[in-house]
């Protein structure tokens, strides 16, 4: 199909031909269109539907305020719903469709909203709904969710990267038209840092849509100009495509940079859009200044557009909605946009300005003191019917309205800090006010400034004082510096459904209706009427909202309230946020020293914190986890097993004040532990719950080797370097993290000497008087190779754990395997650990869940009263020590092969089953294969003096009731006989 | 001499070398580590003591100097030695010895990965990874940073040949986040 | 935010782990007769003021300094950033 | 004016002239036996219950802007019961029954939608950690299940199950949960406050209290005193501002919450989704937008808007959980200023000035608590005694360690 609507001139490559598809209807367009411009040189007004009323609509502007004319772009998971087609960059081969209509585009089902508007206006379903009651839930909500959203998602994972960056520069400018681009070259020839970022592919702004000259060029000719010199510069970086979304604090600016959206698809390895975070002291804005409406008896149809708007098409895309095109101003740029369509051929059927005295022009009709008051056209734009002056009526016969009512500075960024802005009653606009973000200024029209000469002016000047510059400005070219001429006018006096928020179908009733209702600050007006609460921000649609408010309550707009703008400027992807932080990537994956053997051996791998640590290794045979927990129990109770501990958190501390440092880190003492020994420590917070415990082993006077369990390791460092730098400043004490530097290996079970003999060097002893239960020293291994001995236990069972450097972890994983066969060795995974330290009752991560205290778990005693540490007071407090607070016991079901389920409560084996009469819950449960029974701990209210009572396990969740007995959590070698073995 | 045999960080026996766009990212295992903390009082003879093992002035706040032996700074009198693996294993027991007891030292050889990023346009995949400002990062420069949640050192050794260290148990997830960049950025 | 570290000069925020309120270093002496009243304040009690906030914030993808930044909790603004060491110092505290 | 499916015919059909505002615009008058300080959620709530349930006509609400401007009009609105701790669950589940009857108590639709949520997890510490909070819902009167990983699928095929770092291994849902229609639940309430008689004072602040012998004897505001026989402060974020002005200290910190919304999507998501793994929960408005949210800021603040780390680390989250949002696009961020508390539960109690009473504490979950809270401050407002419901949210459990620390991180309140 021929484009009837093209016309000549324009920003467009005429020599190459691209193809695109809407609807799935084929049309043809060039490099340098936008999807908008091409449907518009196709001949195509009607785009989409609106969200309420579904009505037919169009394109209203050409940028990135445009509320109507969005589409699904592109097909399958890369559908991208609610994409505006005026900021669709034209592709080869691009695919879209209209949203939100169904069966079809021209046929649509729900358009019989729009017969029910009456009933659909502003908040009617606060009032309604609601009778009778359950109809809401099963019948009115769901319907209402059906008809919700306009576009839809895919529902496949989106297969494009994006990637996030960080830039700094001297000075950010914000928008490249002539104000930015003059702030450029004034701030780029003086050599100083730059950034100039705008969301448009081509830079220049408004220039690339006008036909007025700078100086001798062509507006877009200087603007080509400008950006040419720009890019020699070496200080200076042109970001086209780039929208700066957000000011942040102190100089940190979101900018969202296009890489491949202007791409048939993306290259492998390259992003699709980058997340940057500029990094600035100083940043102007100059992001001109956004035309806006007037409101009008169905002023919503396909084809009535911004008089500006429909300027950008004629002269940058060289495109036309209509052969026939009438205007509807209060202001002479409504003029600017009749020349230059009637230059390029467009028979403008009339210019209707509300001014008495508006200019005269001898190429077309201008009908003074006149209004648009009604519409034709269902699918588009017919007739325009204009009430003139003298009262009578003219009918316009025209396929497009140009609509101008005057402009708003884009003032968005100098709100995002909570700035407002203030009212000028020449512009008949808001401008920026105070409390703009910090080194943030604005100029050009984004500052009120609305002549191009006035743009070119403020931007060097702006540049210049941002920097604090000195010397000269640069001569800028001669250009327009026409004053702004117009007449406050928002909408028609007696217009009924005349839309002020195109996308949300909020017509000037519904503003009229807010305001009976009391709805009648900015912010009611916005929640009870969703004006300016779509896609578009409101960018074409608040401040007539507001002033139609402001003549209703007969106050002045600034009186009414301003609304202010939030980030960001304009939606962002999600995906852009996320970066290629998702899928396996979302976190970094730690792996331990043994990982890579541990793979070879076929271990099932589990996610603890960010590492990954083997959970059990199964055999060949074996087909449930189970087989292998059990298996590597026994094995390791019977002889010896060995499990990769290098995941918990070890911390070097040294220093003269080391021993006393660990004390009051630490509830129990540390002042007196002996040089080559190991000892518990309860760590607790200052409130008084257990924040983590571990081993602290003294390698010298002044060295000690402290570890943590692995989900605390971060936070436990940071809680010591604060007890170091903010409660103890002058202690010799410095801290350093060794987690990754050693692979340290827990060697269990009776068999464990025998193994670690046959690797530790001749001439160490390990004999129980040499090496004693709690003992530690630094060996050497295999031949010489340095490592540390420590003669501690979790399993219960007579251990050890060696560490030598992470790089022969792998190593010495092997070689203990090797050596160990004779014995019948086992790997043990984190299942089986659990087993063995539930059935010792040791508390971990399940018990101490950051509210349970010292007394709760058993370990009362060991909070030391006689010295001062961190937790000890608090932990004192009345309720921490009632008689009746939760103790640990240990928890075996009368027939063992019942299922003890963490989580469940216990109740009394008489009574009520409910939250008045809970008496604890237990906190973890195996399966012992020692005891071939399942176990659990649990926390029971003064559950140490209730061992032997038998209790109700309950857990409704999981239809469970099981009969249990409370015993000693230390189901095996109580004595811990075989530990000091 | 001991007869276990070593891995690198990425699990490999020989070292991982990728090059994209004229950039060669090369997993460096030949590297000794020890950290010194200067104990209460004595931070100027720590200074000192360091200057002379790495025979170079003590790298100031954020910087890394030396030769052979070299060090760079990783907080408030607290600096990380460099020296080559094969000649230096022991490099902690060296470094104490040097030290005496004006600061704690501590082997973290293995503590650590190392990453070196060699070519042009380095600072292209830099901007996709860290918040370091690049004018400021200049031959001499040791920055700490976080990389895709990973806390890392970036030292620049030369406009076209940076080091980047970080946890050892992360290098495969820092090794695919230099990758990454590389790929997109160059 | 960007805080602007003493020793390494302005870097951003999210290097950083916030603690709160900078009374936090004024720990209580265990052995005060009103020791569990004192403790309690110390523990729960915050001005949690609307302006100039005196708070902790630790520099943990850094050097591993905490900081005692001075912060508008209305504007955001950092009028100054003192390592908590030397403030605490100041405040009297030692070992 | 009652509103009818009759009203509302007659109303379409004469264009919509008979209307009438929804609360009118009093004058204070210089006395009233309650002052409600804060005309957000809770505050109107509590108006609401005064008077319509316990019978106070003579009562003031006094709000510093315009009514349901603070949180109720920047969350998520979430409303669920699905707490752990005996302190907390049977208040949220008053709450939840007060929320099931909502519409017909006001004759307001705030639009209850009890689409269900889900709270996902990745271990099984935290699937203990879920069965144990289970339990404890059923065992007080209220509803849960617990799905396995193949049950959430079939229920949320979109999520990641086969690339995630980590794997999702079941959820904990709550039917009878959602969301609700947050700005028109405070007009709601503030419609039948007003209709009981209730005096609304907008743009009215508070900017002292008179306290003469340690006895609350009202408020000094921009509109004038305005003198109260007792006087119940709801002012969230703000009440370490209000309640400073009778020099009380609160174990409470000030912080931002960001809160996000996506474009107008077709209908995806079916219920509340809370990711076990990342700091990221998110729903579907009836407008079809995604409404989610995450972590607070994490720094004391006063400043109802955020920074961008927390935006990129929730868009992380929701990424790696719903791998196909991420072409949605992300609409608007804005921020709501959190009254955290140092046990991230909340506090409705006396206070030690006579006649001053405190309603805070509610960190990021105070909508759901709107008719709850409302309902317990209202009763202590007029009975003098804490609501059943309500006994362990005092002011000082601190001291006496009675604390209700769901999360178990401790006296930190950004953790919570």
């Amino acid at each position: 199909m021929t484009q009837t609507n093209r016309l000549n001139g324009g920003q467009i490559d005429r020599n190459t031909s691209l193809s695109f598809k809407f609807d799935g209807r084929s049309y043809t367009a060039h490099p340098g269109d936008t999807l908008a411009s091409a449907l518009l040189a196709n001949d195509v007004r009607l785009i989409g539907r609106s969200f309420k009323y579904h009505r037919p609509r169009g394109l209203l502007t050409a940028g990135s305020e445009e509320p109507n004319g969005m589409v699904e772009l592109r097909t399958g998971a890369l559908k991208e719903p609610n994409t505006r087609a005026t900021t669709i960059e034209m592709f080869d081969g691009l695919e879209a469709k209209s949203q939100n209509r169904w069966p079809s585009l021209k046929f649509d089902a729900l358009a019989v909203n729009d017969m029910f508007s009456n009933f659909l206006s502003a908040g009617f379903y606060y009032k309604t709904f609601m009778w009778p009651a359950a109809f809401w839930e099963k019948l009115y909500e769901p319907m209402i969710r059906r008809a919700a959203g306009l576009g839809a998602l895919s529902q496949e994972a989106d297969p494009d990267e994006y990637d996030k960056g960080f830039r700094h520069c001297d000075l950010l400018i914000i928008g490249a038209g002539p104000a930015g681009l003059m702030a450029a070259l004034t701030a780029g020839r003086a050599g100083v840092d730059v950034i100039l970022a705008d969301e448009d592919f081509t830079l220049g702004g408004r220039l690339n849509s006008e036909t007025f000259a700078l100086g001798d060029h062509s507006a877009s000719d200087w603007a080509a100009q400008a950006v040419a010199e720009l890019s020699s510069l070496p200080n200076v970086r042109l970001m086209p495509r780039t929208t700066v979304i957000g000011a942040f604090d102190h100089g940190i600016y979101g900018a969202v940079e296009r890489t491949g959206d202007h791409l048939a698809s993306v290259p492998a390895g390259k992003p699709r859009q980058i997340l940057w975070r500029i990094y600035t002291q100083k940043a102007l804005l100059c992001a001109g200044a956004t035309e806006r409406p007037i409101a009008f008896e169905n002023n919503d149809r396909p084809g009535i557009m911004m008089a500006s708007a429909l300027r950008t098409y004629a002269n940058r895309f060289a495109a036309t909605a209509s052969q026939r095109v009438a205007i509807f101003t209060n202001n002479d740029d409504g003029h600017r946009t009749a020349a230059d369509l009637h230059a390029k051929g467009v028979t403008i059927t009339a210019v209707v300005d509300v001014r008495e005295d508006a200019p005269t022009c001898y190429d077309y009709e201008v009908l003074k003191g006149a209004q648009v008051i009604d519409t034709k056209g269902r699918h588009g734009l017919t007739f325009v019917e204009v009430a003139l002056a003298d009262g009578s009526t003219r009918t316009l016969e025209s396929g497009a309205l140009g609509v101008s009512g005057g402009w708003n500075p884009n003032v968005h960024m100098t709100c995002h800090q909570r700035g407002r802005p203030v009212w000028d009653d020449a512009l008949a606009a808001f401008v920026p006010g105070e409390n703009l973000p910090v080194g943030l200024s604005v100029a050009g029209a984004a500052n009120g400034v609305m002549s191009t000469h006035g743009a070119l002016q403020s931007g060097a000047e702006g540049a210049a004082n941002a920097l604090e510059l000195t010397g000269v400005l640069p001569d800028l070219p001669e250009a327009e510096d026409a004053p702004v001429s117009q007449t406050p006018f928002w909408y028609v006096q007696g217009c009924k459904r005349a839309w002020v928020d195109q996308q949300n179908d909020v017509t000037v009733k519904d503003v009229k209706l807010s305001y009976q209702e009391g709805f009648r600050s900015v912010e009611h007006l916005k929640r009870y009427t969703t004006l300016g609460m779509a896609t578009d921000q409101g960018k074409t649609s608040n401040i007539t909202g507001l002033a139609i408010m402001a003549e209703v309550a007969g106050k002045s707009i600034p009186e009414v309230g301003t609304t202010i703008f939030r980030p960001p400027y304009t939606p962002v992807p999600i995906g852009t946020f996320a970066g290629r932080m998702k899928g396996q990537e979302f976190h970094p994956t730690r792996l331990t020293p043994s990982h890579y053997w541990a793979k070879e051996r076929g271990a099932v791998f589990v996610e603890v914190g960010n590492w990954l640590r083997a959970q059990w290794f199964p055999l060949p045979g074996e087909t449930h986890w189970r087989q292998s927990v059990d298996r590597e129990v026994r094995q390791t109770r019977a002889s010896v097993g060995v499990c990769d501990c290098t995941t918990l958190g070890k911390i070097d501390v040294q220093g003269t004040d080391a021993a006393e440092f660990l004390n009051r880190i630490y509830a129990n003492g540390f002042a007196k532990l002996a040089v080559g020994k190991t000892r518990y420590g309860l760590m607790l917070r200052e409130d008084g719950m257990v924040m983590d415990d571990g081993t602290a082993a003294r390698m010298a006077e002044d060295h000690f080797v402290v570890t943590t369990t692995t989900a605390n390791a971060v936070s436990v460092y940071r809680h010591m370097e604060f007890a170091r730098q903010c409660l103890y400043p002058d202690m010799d004490v410095q801290l350093i993290s060794t987690t990754e530097a050693w692979a340290q290996y827990a060697v269990a079970g009776p068999n464990s000497r025998k193994l670690l003999q046959k690797i530790l060097d001749p001439e160490f002893d390990l004999s129980n008087d040499a090496f004693p239960f709690m003992a530690c020293g630094n060996v050497t291994v295999c031949g010489g190779l340095r490592a540390r001995l420590f003669r501690i236990s979790f399993s219960g069972e007579l251990a050890y754990e060696i560490a030598v450097p992470s790089r022969y972890g792998d190593a010495l994983m092997r070689r203990l395997m090797a050596e160990g066969e004779e014995f019948d060795v086992t790997p043990y995974g984190t299942e089986a650990l659990g087993v063995m330290r539930v059935e010792k009752g040791h508390a971990a991560g399940s018990e101490l869940n950051g509210t349970t205290t010292a007394l709760n778990l058993g370990l009362g005693k060991m909070v030391s009263k006689k010295k001062d540490s961190i937790g000890s007071v608090l932990s004192e407090r009345k309720a921490l020590v009632e008689p009746d607070v939760l103790r640990l016991v240990g928890i075996k079901p009368l027939q063992p092969e019942d299922k003890v389920t963490a989580g469940g409560h216990l109740m009394n084996s008489e009574g009520p089953v409910d939250a008045a009469h809970d008496q604890g819950y237990v906190t973890s449960a195996v399966y012992s294969p020692i005891l071939n029974s399942n176990i659990g701990l649990g926390l029971v209210k003064n559950g140490a003096e209730r061992l032997g009572e038998t209790m109700r396990l309950v857990s409704p969740l999981t239809d469970l009731t099981v009969e249990v007995e409370l015993v000693s959590a230390h189901f095996v070698d109580p004595e811990g006989e075989r530990l000091r073995a | 001499m001991h007869d276990l045999v070593a891995i690198t960080a990425l699990g490999g026996t020989d070292p991982h070398v990728d090059t994209v766009g004229g950039v060669t990212c090369t997993e460096v295992p030949g590297v000794a580590l020890a950290s010194v903390a200067a104990r209460m009082g004595q931070e100027d003879n720590t200074a000192t003591s360091l200057a002379k093992l790495i025979d170079a002035p003590t790298p100031d706040i954020g910087r890394w100097a030396g030769t052979t032996i070299s060090a760079f700074w990783a907080g408030p009198d607290q600096w990380m030695i460099e020296a080559p693996f094969d000649t230096h294993e022991a490099l902690a027991e060296q470094v104490k010895t040097a030290m005496g007891d004006a600061a704690s030292v501590t082997e973290q050889t293995d503590g650590w990965t190392r990453f070196d990023l060699n070519g042009d346009h380095i600072p292209a995949v830099l901007e996709l990874l860290c918040q370091l400002d690049l004018r400021k990062l200049d031959p001499g420069s040791a920055a700490r940073c976080s990389i895709h949640h990973i806390g890392c050192f970036v030292l620049c050794r030369t406009p076209e040949s940076f080091s980047f260290y970080g946890p050892r148990s992360s290098a495969g997830s820092l090794h695919h986040a230099l990758l990454t960049a590389m790929r997109s950025a160059l | 935010m960007i805080i602007n570290h003493p020793l390494l000069g302005p870097r951003d925020a999210s290097e950083f782990t916030y603690l709160g309120d900078a009374s936090l270093i004024d720990r209580p002496d265990w052995q005060a007769e009103n020791v569990s009243e004192a403790f309690y304040e110390y523990g729960y009690l915050r001005d949690n003021p609307a302006g100039e906030h005196q708070e902790l914030w630790y520099h943990e993808a850094g050097d591993r300094s905490w900081l005692v930044v001075t912060r508008n909790t209305l504007t955001h603004e950092i009028s100054k950033v003192e390592l908590a060491r030397d403030v605490a110092r100041a405040r009297g505290r030692s070992k | 004016m009652r509103y009818s499916g009759f009203r509302v015919i007659k109303e379409a059909l004469t264009g919509h002239k008979g209307w009438k505002p929804v609360w009118r615009e009093p004058e204070p008058k210089a006395h009233y036996d309650i002052i409600v300080i804060g005309g957000g959620g809770h505050g109107l709530a509590t108006a609401h219950y005064l008077s319509k349930v316990y019978g106070q006509r003579n009562v003031a609400v006094v709000e510093k802007g315009w009514i349901g401007g603070g949180n109720v009009g920047r969350n998520t609105t979430i409303v669920r019961s699905n707490y752990m701790l005996d302190g907390n669950e049977p208040f949220y589940e008053f709450s939840m029954k007060l929320w099931e009857g909502l519409e017909q108590d006001l004759n307001y639709n705030a639009m209850m939608s009890q689409r269900g949520i889900i709270n996902l997890f990745h271990t099984d510490g935290q699937r203990d950690a879920y069965t144990r909070r289970g339990n404890a819902m059923i065992l007080n009167g209220a509803d849960a299940e617990l799905l396995d990983a193949d049950q959430v699928r079939k229920e949320h095929p979109y999520l990641n199950f086969d690339d995630a770092r980590f794997p999702i291994k079941g959820g904990l849902v709550q039917r009878r949960a959602g969301t609700a229609r947050h700005d028109a639940v405070a007009w709601g309430f503030a419609r039948s406050a007003d209709l009981h008689g209730v005096d609304i004072i907008q743009n009215c602040e508070v900017t002292g209290l008179r306290i003469e012998n340690g006895k609350c004897l009202g408020v000094e505001t921009t509109k004038g005193f305005i003198g109260a026989n007792k006087v119940g402060c709801a002012v969230a974020g703000s009440s370490g501002r209000v309640m400073g002005m009778a020099g009380m200290r609160l174990p409470i910190e000030s912080h931002v919450l960001q809160a996000f919304v996506s474009e107008g999507l077709k209908p995806v998501l079916p219920s509340v989704i809370t990711f076990g793994a990342g700091h990221f929960y998110v729903s579907q408005s009836d407008k079809g937008g995604l409404v989610f949210g995450g972590d607070i800021d994490g720094y004391n603040t006063y400043a109802q808007r955020g920074n961008l780390p927390v935006v990129e680390d929730v868009c992380e989250g929701g990424v790696a959980l719903m791998p196909m949002i991420g072409r949605a696009r992300l609409l608007r961020m804005w921020g709501g200023v959190m009254d955290m508390s140092m046990d991230g539960s909340p506090i409705i109690d006396r206070t030690p000035v006579e006649g001053l009473y405190f309603n805070g504490g509610w960190c990021y979950g105070g909508f759901k608590a709107t008719p709850a809270s409302g309902h317990c401050f209202a009763h202590l407002l007029a009975k003098d005694e804490p609501h059943p419901v309500a006994t362990a949210y005092r002011l000082d459990r601190f001291r006496t360690g009675r604390m209700i620390d769901e999360k178990g991180v401790g006296n930190q309140p950004n953790l919570h």
